[in-house]
């Protein structure tokens, strides 16, 4: 977003939004915990866990640092970021299971 | 037995396998060679042709639009993908998965370390005793388990390769400090000992011969002095070396037969 | 013009300012883009001599093994034969030194430096503290690798990728601070310094290339330079974190005493590893290879640039399929993330993970292809001024194309069975290295050294340089392929213990000999470099060359600002006219 | 000097951001790419350890992790708002989040201190096993994050404010990006909080 042409106003709609996301962050935070201590089995709790996660660390994303609405030179440059991120988490895969 | 002639060029191969690799080998030389001396031809043409001289000036109105060159970038890419998809993906696929039968063939362990290599063979048997690392001494580079039924029989042979001609060959490749090579330049055999992982490979001898054994990945200071020997026997001598072996392990009770596979 | 003139003396007034700087704030703790990039370029040219020469002692050692060194051996070995432990120690730290210290820096820290800035109309870096940092942190992480040397085990000995387990039970010492002194964790704790410079410094140049482009300078006008800096830059930026990472596990498995990398059951000299265990060496091949391949185009890619700029200005022509080129680079960038495990095809893996990793790699041959073929066909039509930098670029291209060719044996995993870990690997990726990157370097210096200094460096000389440099080099590298055709391994000390070795051991002689003849070829480049400087014929114009793109516009040697005058760009980078010889991308009048 | 370096406090026309604000975003990419290959060696260690816990809560303290998310999202909030205060021209509000901020964050080094030290009490460190190495990394260079945030942002809040009055909007620039570098930070530990603790 254009942040130097804001107004107060526009600033304090945003100064809403972020207690809002801090109560859902604090709510996850619970959830999380909680999931734990139902002793899923492994396959669940890891997808489980890592859901509400990736919700957290999407909102913190989004609403803390902007990225809901930000410039596309940001986007395209995250965008690659992420694919070549995505290369990188198949090291564990490709260090497991490729070699059979 | 003779000793091989070695060059400037790829050594002689004595494998089943070998020979495929080598025709890749030398195909994609002679591809290469191609490109690079139409490439070169063009270039020094260019280079004398267009050299700055007097009354001569760059063409720059005429943006020319070459075609043959992207006719050329096709056609490299088409010869590229059949390497890949005729030759090498399907050679890499005999050698690296379509292993012989077990029954078939002769196993046996092959452990690296700084700097030696130990072959160990099962035996009569046909099963490996366990090793274990509290057992490793001077004597015992892999800590076999010589109390285990199946060890009993089992045959340590430091740094040397014996193997029949003409009989598949499983080695079950493995390390116990750091990542070796397992190479077998005559063989086109190369495949890193990585430690904690048990890699199997296989080759069939074509020829008999004595070889070399090399460690093709650094693997401390003595990588250079890591040389094993590989002889490559008619099966009676290896029969003859095997039964020696054995006699000198269990004495006189072993009967001698042959034990370098089941198909002899 | 009285603007100008206003604005004249405005300049004039900060400069005079600019004078009163101390030395230590102009010359050593400057901010000067073109100071730092000169920093950087003296501090690589050190290294790459410094890395060339121990490669030098090794070549003696190869040629001749077990015999002392003439005149020098003494200095190292009481007997003056260069010892095994010297030479994985000579060997590990030649390549760390040649990739890390001298030819990254030379051609990311100094042409990158130096001439990005100038190349989009900028005054100085984005950031010039951080620019300024940069270098320094670079600095320290040179200085580390050099002081490990005097360590009681000497340097890393583990070859420059530094494989554990090997790296981590050689010299592994008793406690943290004998750990901590010893060649490979000091390897460890100086690329961490090198990755965080480049880290910065990339940045630096993807905001300075993207923000601070004159008016006028849109994308599709950068010169090919800017475009393969700024691919290089994301390279740095996204590849090497994950060596960073791996450098911190590795340092944490040397010093902490933890097993990332170490398996369980490691049986060391006959005696049970003293650590958990239940790590993994493959991850750290991953990990050093997720960075170590995309690290070969940060090698090449700012090569491929300067090559570019310099056939351009030679051939009097635009580049041909200036588009084309661009996007090649782009998609050789991109492409060279997904390529790395080729170098670990002999580590056991499947035919699913191998023939994907096959499959990429020819991919990424065909971008080289075609950034080769759009030089090779910029040579049509023109009319060729053979400077002394354009001998080095012509001389790149047929370099470059056997280096790029000669990975095809090794990306195609069935012919790599017999070639993996040979001299064939060296002699290919030294190709795309040597006579490769580093003659495009020496020709950028040649290239761009009238607009740093104001003058000429001496042609007559650079011409020795070049003759001399282009034949003994390949003397060195074009006999590898034979030995590693021949089955030689790479990274042995002594190769005749081998009888296929003793059959190719003369081989070994003619590229100890061409080794030396090459050290020689650069007495004169650099006594060159260093008396023309001084001595040198002035250059008259502000653009000798009769160049197209903005650092032309700047007065040579550039003031602090770059520009006296604004600037501003009014057509593509590389438009040539057969009438008015060249239209630079800042005159307004066609 | 003369030298004349634009897009410091307007963001460009064209790219729409400030040369600050892009720099911090490729400075991110390069932190994701390192915690991602971290992150895929925990997966790697997880998957083939043999003594891994089967709960992360058996041997580490979840109570006291918990109250460090809690901290560290409630930090990421007051940096947030201190950043929305500079922007309603506020400065005393500013301090008074950027201080919370940094008592937070204070806050989650002493806790993280206290989960070492008890560690280490009991005899585990980085060599005991692979859980513990991985622990102790990945926490530690989260930590060495944190340690980093604190030193910028008591920089900001003390000698670096006196920017509000000359150049407010370049202030406001820096603060944006301080805010950015700290909810990195507890990004990365929002993952590593149930990957290490609860999983």
């Amino acid at each position: 977003m254009s942040h130097g042409e804001m107004t107060v106003e526009e600033v304090k709609k945003h100064v809403k939004k972020y207690y809002v996301v801090f109560g859902a962050l604090l709510c996850l935070t619970v959830i999380t915990v909680g999931i734990s201590y139902l002793h899923l089995p492994i396959f669940q709790a890891v997808l489980l866990g890592m859901a509400v996660a990736s919700l957290k660390g999407g909102l913190v994303a989004a609403y803390f640092m902007h990225l809901i609405d930000e410039k596309k030179i940001i986007y395209s440059m995250l965008w690659l970021t992420v694919v070549l991120f995505a290369f990188c988490m198949l090291i564990p895969l490709f260090t497991l299971h490729g070699y059979k | 037995m003779e000793q091989p002639q070695y060059g400037f060029w790829l050594p002689p191969n004595i494998s089943t396998h070998g020979a495929e690799i080598d025709n890749l080998i030398s195909t994609l030389h002679w591809f290469m060679a191609v490109l690079f001396i139409g490439w070169g031809l063009y270039l020094v043409y260019c280079l004398i042709r267009f050299r700055e001289r007097p009354g001569h000036e760059a063409d720059v109105t005429s943006a020319p639009h070459f075609v043959v060159p992207k006719y050329i970038e096709i056609g490299i890419i088409v010869i590229e993908a059949c390497l890949l998809i005729f030759f090498s993906a399907p050679i890499w696929a005999r050698v690296k998965q379509d292993f012989p039968k077990e029954s078939e063939a002769l196993i046996v362990k092959v452990t690296a370390e700084q700097f030696a290599w130990t072959i160990h063979y099962p035996g009569r048997d046909r099963k490996f005793g366990q090793l274990k690392n509290e057992l490793i001494d001077g004597t015992n580079p892999t800590g076999l388990d010589r109390n285990d039924p199946n060890g009993v029989d089992d045959i340590i042979s430091p740094n040397i390769l014996n193997i029949p001609v003409n009989q598949k060959v499983i080695v079950q490749l493995s390390a116990k400090d750091v990542i070796h090579s397992f190479s077998l330049p005559v063989m086109r055999v190369k495949q890193d000992a990585v430690p904690g992982m048990t890699i199997p490979l296989w080759f069939e001898a074509t020829q008999t011969g004595k070889f070399e054994i090399a460690c093709a990945q650094l693997c401390g200071v003595g990588h250079t002095q890591m040389r094993g020997f590989f002889n490559v026997m008619t099966s009676q001598e290896y029969d003859t070396w095997y039964n020696e072996e054995e006699k000198s392990l269990l004495g006189d009770a072993a009967t001698a037969t042959e034990p370098s596979g089941e198909n002899k | 013009m009285s603007h100008d003139s206003h604005n004249h003396t405005h300049e004039h007034a900060h400069s005079h300012e600019s004078h009163e700087l101390p030395f230590w704030r102009k010359y050593i703790f400057s901010t000067d883009h073109k100071v730092i990039g000169l920093q950087y370029g003296i501090t690589a040219i050190f290294f790459l001599l410094f890395g060339f020469g121990l490669m030098l002692l090794m070549r003696w050692q190869l040629a001749f093994p077990k015999q002392a060194i003439p005149l020098i051996g003494k200095l190292f070995t009481e007997d003056g034969v260069l010892s095994p432990e010297l030479y994985n120690q000579f060997g590990a730290m030649h390549g760390t030194i040649m990739v890390f210290l001298g030819v990254v820096p030379l051609a990311v820290g100094a042409f990158g430096n130096y001439l990005l800035p100038l190349q989009v109309g900028a005054q100085d870096m984005a950031f010039p503290k951080l620019n300024m940092m940069s270098y320094w942190v670079y600095f320290i992480g040179g200085v580390i690798m050099l002081l490990s040397f005097m360590t009681p085990n000497g340097a890393a000995a583990s070859g420059w990728t530094s494989y554990p387990p090997l790296s981590v039970i050689t010299n592994p010492g008793t406690d943290f601070w004998e750990a901590m002194l010893t060649g490979q964790s000091m390897w460890l704790l100086g690329m961490v310094f090198l990755i965080t410079s480049s880290l910065l410094g990339s940045v630096n140049t993807i905001v300075t290339a993207i923000q601070l482009r004159v008016k006028g300078l849109s994308f599709m006008r950068w010169p090919v330079l800017v475009w393969a800096q700024v691919t290089t830059a994301f390279l740095l930026l996204l590849a090497f974190p994950p060596l960073e990472a791996a450098g911190i596990l590795q340092l944490m498995d040397r010093v902490g005493g933890t097993s990332f990398f170490m398996p369980s059951g490691l049986v060391v000299s006959g005696e049970a590893w003293k650590a958990s265990g239940g790590g993994n060496p493959i991850l750290w091949q991953h990990l050093f290879w997720f960075l170590a391949h995309p690290e070969v185009y940060v090698l090449i890619l700012p090569a491929v640039g300067i090559i570019g700029e310099i056939i351009a200005v030679n051939t009097r022509k635009p580049l041909y399929g200036y588009k084309t080129l661009i996007y090649s680079i782009l998609f050789l960038g991109f492409m060279s993330f997904i390529v790395w495990a080729h170098h670990m095809f002999m580590t056991g893996m499947g035919v699913t993970m191998s023939t994907f990793f096959q499959a990429t790699t020819m991919i990424i041959s065909v971008p080289s292809v075609i950034i080769l073929t759009t030089y090779l066909l910029t040579l049509w039509g023109a009319s060729i001024r053979y400077t002394v930098a354009m001998l080095f670029a012509t001389a790149f291209l047929p370099m470059f194309a056997i280096g790029g060719l000669t990975g095809l044996p090794l990306g195609l995993t069935a012919s790599d069975i017999h070639l993996h870990d040979t001299y064939y690997v060296i002699g290919h990726f030294h190709y795309v290295v040597a006579p490769g990157t580093l003659f495009a370097l020496m020709a950028g210096v040649y290239h761009w050294y009238p607009k740093i200094t104001g003058r000429f460096m001496n042609d007559t000389l650079g011409k020795i340089h070049f003759w001399l440099s282009v034949i003994s080099i390949n003397g060195i590298f074009m006999p590898m392929f034979f030995l590693g055709m021949a089955g030689v391994s790479r990274r042995l000390y002594d190769q005749t213990v081998y009888a296929h070795g003793v059959a190719a051991q003369p081989l070994n002689v003619v590229m100890s000999v061409s080794a030396w003849i090459l050290a020689l070829a650069q007495l004169p480049f650099l006594y060159n470099m260093a008396t023309s400087w001084k001595w040198g014929k002035k250059a008259e114009s502000n653009n000798p060359w009769g160049g197209t793109t903005l650092e032309w516009a700047a007065s040579s040697p550039p003031p602090h600002e770059n520009f006296t005058t604004p600037v501003e760009v009014f057509r593509a980078p590389y438009e040539y006219s057969s009438t008015k010889k060249h239209l630079p991308q800042f005159v307004q009048e066609a | 000097m003369s030298v004349i370096i634009p897009y410091i406090d307007e963001p460009h026309p064209v790219t729409g951001v400030t040369n600050a604000k892009l720099g911090i975003w490729l400075f991110l990419a390069s932190e994701v790419m390192l915690f991602g290959a971290l992150f895929s060696t925990l997966i790697i260690m997880r998957t083939s350890a043999v003594d891994w816990p089967a709960h992360g809560s058996d041997v580490l303290n979840v109570p006291l992790a918990t109250l460090n998310t809690v901290f560290l999202i409630t930090s990421s909030v007051t940096i947030v708002l201190s950043w929305a205060a500079l922007k309603m021209k506020d400065l005393k509000k500013f301090k008074l989040n950027m201080g919370l901020t940094i008592l937070l964050s204070f806050g989650f080094l002493v806790i993280k201190y206290i989960e070492y030290t008890s560690k280490f009490h009991h005899g585990h460190f980085p060599s005991t096993s692979t859980f513990y190495a991985v622990y102790f990394t990945l926490t530690g260079l989260h930590g060495l994050h944190v340690v980093g945030g604190i030193i910028t942002n008591l920089y900001l809040l003390g000698p670096g404010s006196k920017m509000w009055e000359k150049e407010p909007e370049r202030f406001t620039g820096r603060i944006e990006c301080a805010g950015l570098y700290w909810h990195f930070v507890d990004l990365v530990w929002i993952f590593l909080f149930p990957a290490l603790y609860l999983l």
